[in-house]
């Protein structure tokens, strides 16, 4: 469901006009992207999830400075409707900005992602007048980080079996359970559960969703670090959390519904942001074979060759997908792709380097490929496993018949994608 | 620019008319490579749907559509696994003959093209054998004559004449060599692939009408390889689709252990990365093609990665597919093969030695330089 | 169920004087085998299945007369019981026979593959005294080509669900179905048949097998061509044969059991001689680089680098799987190994041909690796596909559950693996 | 020579003590980095098992056993991640010392090393970096000394003194260094491998006895490398069946969709896949050692199939193993991402950019034209 079917302003801007409005915004503040300056500076690989502690929480600071601004210039949700701060336009002037804001070095506002482009589509969707009007706009503006409260233990691909219970009480509803790969659950206000209000046996047509705060009593957040080094991913605890029934988002025992307007937002987003997880690989693995003189390796050209033909392939495949109906399952394409492109480039850097891919010797960008290959297996998992995206493709896009004995449910994933930098 | 809907159109008419018209079994292809060639086919593309002048501009008979448009039909040709000289014609001469439209020579042999009355075909073995010779151009008496022995010349024994890129003294010449001229002959070659023939062709002081010389010649040959790497690459996607197509159908009816095999989910798996990997060619494909009007390093290397990814991703769905199919699927009479034998044939065509790998090398390196 | 549970001498030669006795017999018989002389002769890819018609029929006699002389000198079945014309020695003498045997360029025998290692092993476990007495010698001697008819059109990989009926009559019984890929049915005088007695519902319990003589009424054999042009399959087609129950090979309904014997036989079988389906494929192709100069392509360097460590582990395996209990499922091993392998040969071999591959030049040595290319499907399902071995593997050497809804049957395969050209 | 029952048990033995005194998780790893060298385990190791004498004679109190016997202790050390000095000093430091086993002074160190009592680590970058230059050895006043950096020193800080081939003028030499002599020191190197550390040492005029000079000392060097490598080979081995024991108990119990997810035909075919990887490394280690007689074009190419396969079937084992995991399977706590980082860490030293394949292809060449 887009955003644009509940207001959308028919007048305004062309498309070269609010590009035009977006570069006299961003030339001022920040600087032209330049392709990357190598041999100086960050060496960073991967693009997402690196920092940590102080340094996540500042970072977090300037990405809310910065989408405050976007916001007040009218620049943060192109296609959203503006009686929640939207500014009313099409999917395709949205398209438009973000082509613009690529162009220019803006600050990392990754942190936003999971509030933009899943639980904000949620409420739009399924929310109330009264939700939508207290959520959306800070969700926007900056204010309101978000997180899923989706995957537990138990239950990671198949979000069906749940556990986590939300019992009625005279104030509302009572919430008992554990959530896990909560991502940015560290630094969000709003939550977006999905909890079992009906019977176990159900599955999936037990299950109502809600928005929780995440400061009320019994919520504790800790972060799980992951075998990059990185906090990005969370378990939540929750225990006797009350939730008011104004917090419920659609019926009870009808939170699959929502569940799929979330998976079908991150669908949309699968775009060519894949590569943006890594900071210009192919680039970067070029300048890489040139400084250890790998370049005149006859093989190391062919696979420079098709590490780069591949990075043309996925962004190809990311650009045809903005015509293909949603039944192309495009995102599912673009994953597999682009975990397998993730595969290829760790072993052209391991042919590459060699021994200073794993023993540091204190060159510039040589160690920091490191960071790949320890970022790669989050990535596989993330957003839906390899295996999941190859059910839905053969099960949606080809028609072969359903896994027998229990149903995949209609949804690809629980996890949250990892999310490029750059503008959401 | 033409619409996604007058492709479609252009799609679904041309694969209804295509599919009609072309052998289905191993045995119909090997009977009509020995049959004498077949014109009715011809002149029914022609009449029906135009598909020969798809690129020829209107004045000449054509319907001048863009290059996205040929590509399509290069798909169904493929999906097909239609033999004709369609590639050769449409992919390779029409584009050549396209860069001497001042020529009334060229105009005519288009016009002609697309009213489906001649059978144009390049004489050209460097486009699958980079480092061939080329057939020698002589001044004689009458005019001037080509020698030369030209091998791997596609539906050569079907055409009514050679576009036959010649060497004239260490200067590119661009001859035509009309069949039926005294000192010329094909010979047809053995080939795996069953939906289309080759053949060797021979020329002993042949006399031969001069088209272009020196850089209109270079301009026009080169436009014969970049058309038929671009039409090649287009027939691997439809050829992909169609054995991906065919076999989806096979494994949601052929059972096995009380189920369609097409439920088990390592088959299902199979199936998804075949869909993945026919998606990469289809993308190579359209970067390609909208690659042409960029500079040199940008253009080459990605005509380099469909020549590569186009004929790679064909072979490998074929392959998959005889295997899906079991034990029917490597017999003679179940087409799934013809597929397989296309694909390859195909592949080694577009890209020999991994020389598509060095070109895309040295292009990026220079695009990261500039 | 190794033939030596009957009757082996425990005395007799050792291993050294066992292979002195075969040298001696070879010697002066058959020229030592040479490595391939590249350049002249036939420039095969491929060892088996390229002869038909009269070729092939030349093949089969020249390869009788030489087993016939071969069962004289007592050196064809090394470890088979004495009173059934076998030398009673170990499993281990017999492979240091073959061993010696694979030394010189001995003729094909790969007709009597079958009747070898499959249907004769069958007779010696599960037949009668006269059954044996009646088959053994001859199968070895050569005078009997054996064929199996075991798969259906419905039933490849599924045995179990096979049709084919064989009802009781007066005189014994009467067959009625039919059978496909049975490789040699069209030279063969003996077949093993698995016919369906009990209810179609009861899967494996209901079937029961018998000898059938390929001469009977009734029979019709239909060579398959494939798409190498070989009709090296067959479909046979049963009408209303009469089978004396005297030729039934263990209980009624307990056909299964015999089945097993034939895979087991067949997986012991499948060691390293899977190579020898190509003719010495590596070496080729090295050759054939430095034929076209691609040998100094560093990229194709590495690919026969690698052709090369196929072959060495390939072959390294099938060593090693001597020693292996049967647990271990070697052969399905192997058979991954070797399918993987041969694509990986096609793959360079395209490399290093590239048009030649598909359109005949007339260089010795080029087209004729379209054999290979042609070939290698076959290859990938004759004996069990690729998916039934990963079963196995993932079943019965790792023990995880076997796939939900109609069980697996307890055999691997019901197509006859394609045989390599040797000794038998 | 050694029985399979006798290998079997010391494998087991060996099993069951490395286990106990290895650390088991990341966090653990870490501590254990930063902790002083341990002793005791290293003391227990040759006191219950005898495991640094597998291959010293019995006259120097070894157990004197075969390479077969040495490699499957290198599998059970890869297996359990352990991460002491074993390596280097059992697989590295003891084939040298054993080419010098005239040199009394070779014989002390590998009677220490026996009994648990010393840790030899050589000090050779060669190994890793084929073209890293050696430290120079100089005649000082007070005898010979070396000067140079070594980095990627396997446990070069746990080590009572370093094996250190140096350049005497163009000639090669052994030199042994101490640890506590003036102007040798280490210096830890981050690296990715949780389970075993690196260090960099840097010797600065450091008195030195040579060991052995020239031809001796080539030799002493050589083993070094191939000793390395087939340890390294055997680890990873060990990484592999390790790696895949633990994915497969976990799929046997994780469920999803109602079922374990090992019962799903997509990761069924995914873990025979990779048992047949695991089956793959085990023969080129089997290959690889079985051929340590041959002449030099075989066992050369036989320890290269060895170093290529060993070290890829670990990484790619030890990927899918995180993979099949799921989400766990890239937490810190698991420790399933210590066999990852072990494989590639083991991968890099075995094969450095396609010198192994290299290396294969000339002497495959070699022995094709002899």
């Amino acid at each position: 469901m887009k955003a644009t079917t509940t207001t959308t302003s028919t007048e305004g801007p062309t498309l070269d006009e609010i590009a035009a409005e977006a570069h006299a915004f961003l030339a001022p503040r920040v600087p032209r992207r330049a392709p990357a300056r190598l041999g100086e500076g960050p060496d960073d690989v991967m693009g997402v999830g690196l920092r940590r502690g102080d340094a996540e929480l500042a970072e977090v600071e300037t990405a809310r400075a910065w989408q405050r601004d976007l916001f007040g210039a009218g620049l943060a949700w192109i296609d959203g409707p503006v009686e929640y701060g939207g500014r009313g336009l099409t999917e395709a002037h949205r398209n438009r900005v973000h082509a613009v804001l690529r162009e220019y070095d803006v600050p990392n506002t990754a942190c936003f992602m999971v509030g933009h482009d899943i639980v904000g589509p949620a409420i739009l969707a399924h929310g109330t007048e009264e939700q939508r009007a207290a959520y959306l706009p800070g969700i926007w503006r900056g204010d309101i980080i978000c997180c899923q409260l989706f995957s537990e233990p138990g239950a990671g691909s198949d979000l069906a079996s749940l556990r986590t219970s939300a019992r009625r009480a005279d104030d509302g509803w009572v919430v008992n359970g554990q959530k896990v790969w909560s991502s940015y659950a560290h630094l969000a206000q709003l939550g977006e559960l999905l909890a079992r209000t009906g019977d176990p046996a159900d599955r999936h047509r037990g299950i109502t969703a809600f928005l929780v705060d995440m400061g009320a009593p019994g919520i504790d957040v800790r972060p799980l670090r992951q075998i990059t080094g990185a906090e990005h991913f969370n378990e939540v605890f929750l225990d006797d959390v009350v939730v008011p029934d104004t917090q419920r988002i659609g019926e009870v025992d009808g939170g699959w519904p929502i569940a799929l307007t979330t998976l079908t937002s991150e669908r949309s987003l699968m775009g060519d942001e894949h590569n943006g997880l890594m900071n210009d690989p192919v680039r970067r693995l070029y300048a890489l074979a040139e400084s250890t003189g790998a370049d005149t390796d006859p093989v190391v050209q062919e696979l420079l060759a098709e590490s780069w033909e591949r990075e043309q392939i996925v962004r190809e495949t990311a650009r045809r997908s903005l015509d293909a109906p949603a039944e192309d399952q495009t995102g599912s394409v673009l994953k597999l792709m682009s975990t397998a492109d993730m595969e290829f480039y760790i072993a052209v850097a391991t042919r590459i380097l060699g021994p200073r891919l794993a023993v540091d010797h204190g060159t510039w960008g040589t160690f920091a490929w490191s960071q790949l290959l320890l970022g790669a297996p989050a990535h596989r998992i993330a957003g839906g496993s390899d295996e999941i995206q190859k059910n839905i493709i053969a099960e949606r896009v080809l028609g072969l018949p359903r896994d027998p004995r229990p149903p995949i449910p209609d949804r690809p994933t629980t996890t949250t994608t990892l999310r490029p930098q750059g503008p959401a | 620019m033409i619409s996604a809907e007058e492709l479609r159109a252009l799609r679904d008419a041309t694969r209804r008319l295509v599919r009609a018209w072309t052998p289905q079994s191993a045995d119909d292809h090997e009977a009509a490579a020995s049959a004498p060639p077949d014109r009715r086919t011809w002149a029914g593309m022609a009449r029906r749907l135009g598909l020969q002048g798809v690129r020829v501009p209107e004045e000449l008979g054509g319907t001048g559509l863009e290059l996205e448009a040929e590509l399509v039909v290069h798909e169904e040709m493929g999906g097909a696994l239609h033999g004709g000289p369609f590639l050769p014609v449409v992919g390779q001469a029409v584009p050549a003959l396209l860069t001497l439209a001042g020529d009334e020579r060229a105009r005519t042999m288009l016009a002609e093209i697309a009213a489906g009355t001649s059978v144009v075909v390049p004489a050209d073995a460097r486009w699958y054998e980079p480092d061939a010779a080329l057939p020698v151009l002589s001044d004689g008496a009458d005019g001037p004559t080509v020698s030369g022995v030209v091998p791997g010349v596609m539906a050569g024994a079907a055409a009514d004449g050679w576009l036959v890129p010649a060497d004239a003294g260490g200067r590119t010449a661009l001859a035509w060599v009309p069949a039926g001229t005294a000192g010329a002959a094909t010979e047809p070659m053995t080939t795996i692939d069953l939906t289309r023939g080759f053949a060797t062709l021979r020329l002993q002081d042949a006399a031969a009408v001069v088209l272009a010389r020196d850089g209109e010649a270079e301009r026009a040959r080169d436009a014969m390889e970049t058309g038929a790497a671009l039409a090649l690459a287009a027939e691997c996607v439809g050829i992909a689709a169609e054995a991906l197509d065919l076999t989806v159908a096979y494994v949601k009816v052929r059972e096995q252990f009380g189920q369609v095999i097409g439920a088990f989910q390592g088959v299902k798996h199979q199936l998804a990365d075949l869909y993945v990997t026919l998606e990469s060619a289809r993308s190579a494909l359209a970067f390609a093609a909208r690659s042409v009007g960029e500079s040199p390093p940008l253009r080459d290397a990605a005509l380099a990665v469909a020549r590569r990814r186009c004929g790679a991703a064909a072979f490998k769905i074929a392959n998959e597919a005889i295997h899906l199919h079991g034990g029917i699927g490597f017999t003679w009479e179940h087409r799934v093969h013809l597929y397989y034998r296309r694909a390859k044939t195909n592949q080694v065509l577009l890209d020999t030695g991994g020389g598509q790998a060095r070109t895309i090398a040295a292009n990026v390196a220079a695009l990261y330089a500039g």
